[in-house]
């Protein structure tokens, strides 16, 4: 499955890129696991990545938890809680 | 009447607040946000998720009409950098009776801040920070449900 | 920092914001009071109490400045004729903080509705009506006793 | 006593002026003794000042009871309940 992946703020910073296409193995079905998934791709990204409980995450625009679906979705967002107004 | 703009340029109060008011509704509550220089805050830089950040302020100014039957929700959202005295945030809100005004303000502001996906990263001289999110803004986005 | 001003001529927010803007306080609150022109009002006339309206408003800023610990409170009231549309009242406040600057803004603007010695007549053609005090008004200001 | 009178909005208007200097008698020391003396004075203060409970008074610019005293006041003002904001 082919998915579209941005990262923000100090994710972003980490990972040295805000976006990235991606072709993720068919077990990789949650925000959860993709995450799993992608601590294994790069140093930057098992840095960016390394406390789950400092990311949040955004499939197809719209905010989920973790144990969200990511079967179908086009693009998928992670990025540290947010910090604007 | 919802507007929702997130822009690179400064915040206009007078074009924004006159667009925000009705003559059928007598009362606009407004809340701005500025870029707070007292602790040593040289530059403040806004990061934001194109076309999300949209969808999330316009939701929420939904959820405010509905709420409050109101007559207009504007949130002007600036991004990019920032110096001291700076306007970061326009929130106005249009309705008949004051009550409803300033609660929806307070909600709007309250919301945008744990809701929508903006990161601020301070810079105090070479040195650059990304900006914790607080406990108390989630505590205050919490009251309202 | 306190500014309290009664005025005929219209009331520029534009100036009246930047004003109330502080460097080192990150929320400015407003409230505007515009004439409402949905039930028939062609126009709206203000008659005041001079030095006592003043005496009033500053002490009712003085409050809040004291009780949210506020870095500016400004009332800026028309009197006179006015027709729909027009802005009777513009109420900021200044703060570190947006629950502080929120909150006192709400604050003046319910006490001042039954505090400051001002009148409206609201002229419909050529009836001319004397605006009767509201309860709901007097309920609003007695919550922050 | 010498007294300077203020009177705002309907009231003013009931009574046809918005100031007047009166020399009240020694027994009237309240704004509740002076609005009973003031009734005596005209039509237009008796109409004007009928409905006790619709009217708010000031001395010397501090908004008070009915059973102020007004011994030793400058200006007294009488008025209907306020409508501004």
């Amino acid at each position: 499955m082919r998915i579209d992946l941005l990262y923000f703020a100090w994710v972003r910073e980490a990972i040295g890129t805000g976006a990235e296409t991606v072709e993720v193995p068919d077990d990789v079905t949650t925000v959860a696991t993709l995450i799993d998934w992608l601590v294994t791709r790069s140093d930057g990204h098992a840095s960016a990545l390394r406390d789950r409980a400092r990311l949040r995450a955004a499939v197809d625009q719209v905010f989920v938890d973790h144990d969200a679906s990511i079967v179908g979705a086009r693009e998928v967002a992670i990025f540290p809680p947010v910090t604007g107004g | 009447m919802i507007r929702v703009v997130v822009q690179s340029e400064p915040i206009d109060i007078a074009a924004e607040h006159a667009a925000a008011e009705q003559a059928d509704a007598g009362a606009v509550a407004s809340f701005t946000g500025l870029v707070r220089g007292d602790d040593g805050v040289t530059e403040l830089a806004l990061e934001h998720y194109p076309g999300a950040t949209e969808r999330a302020l316009t939701k929420l100014c939904e959820q405010a009409v509905a709420r409050w039957s109101l007559a207009g929700a504007t949130v002007v959202h600036r991004v990019g950098p920032m110096v001291p005295g700076d306007r970061v945030v326009f929130v106005a809100t249009t309705a008949r009776h004051r009550g409803a005004a300033l609660e929806a303000c307070a909600f709007l502001i309250d919301r945008l801040k744990t809701g929508a996906p903006f990161w601020k990263r301070e810079q105090r001289g070479a040195a650059a920070t990304w900006v914790e999110a607080r406990d108390s803004d989630a505590a205050a986005a919490e009251r309202w449900r």
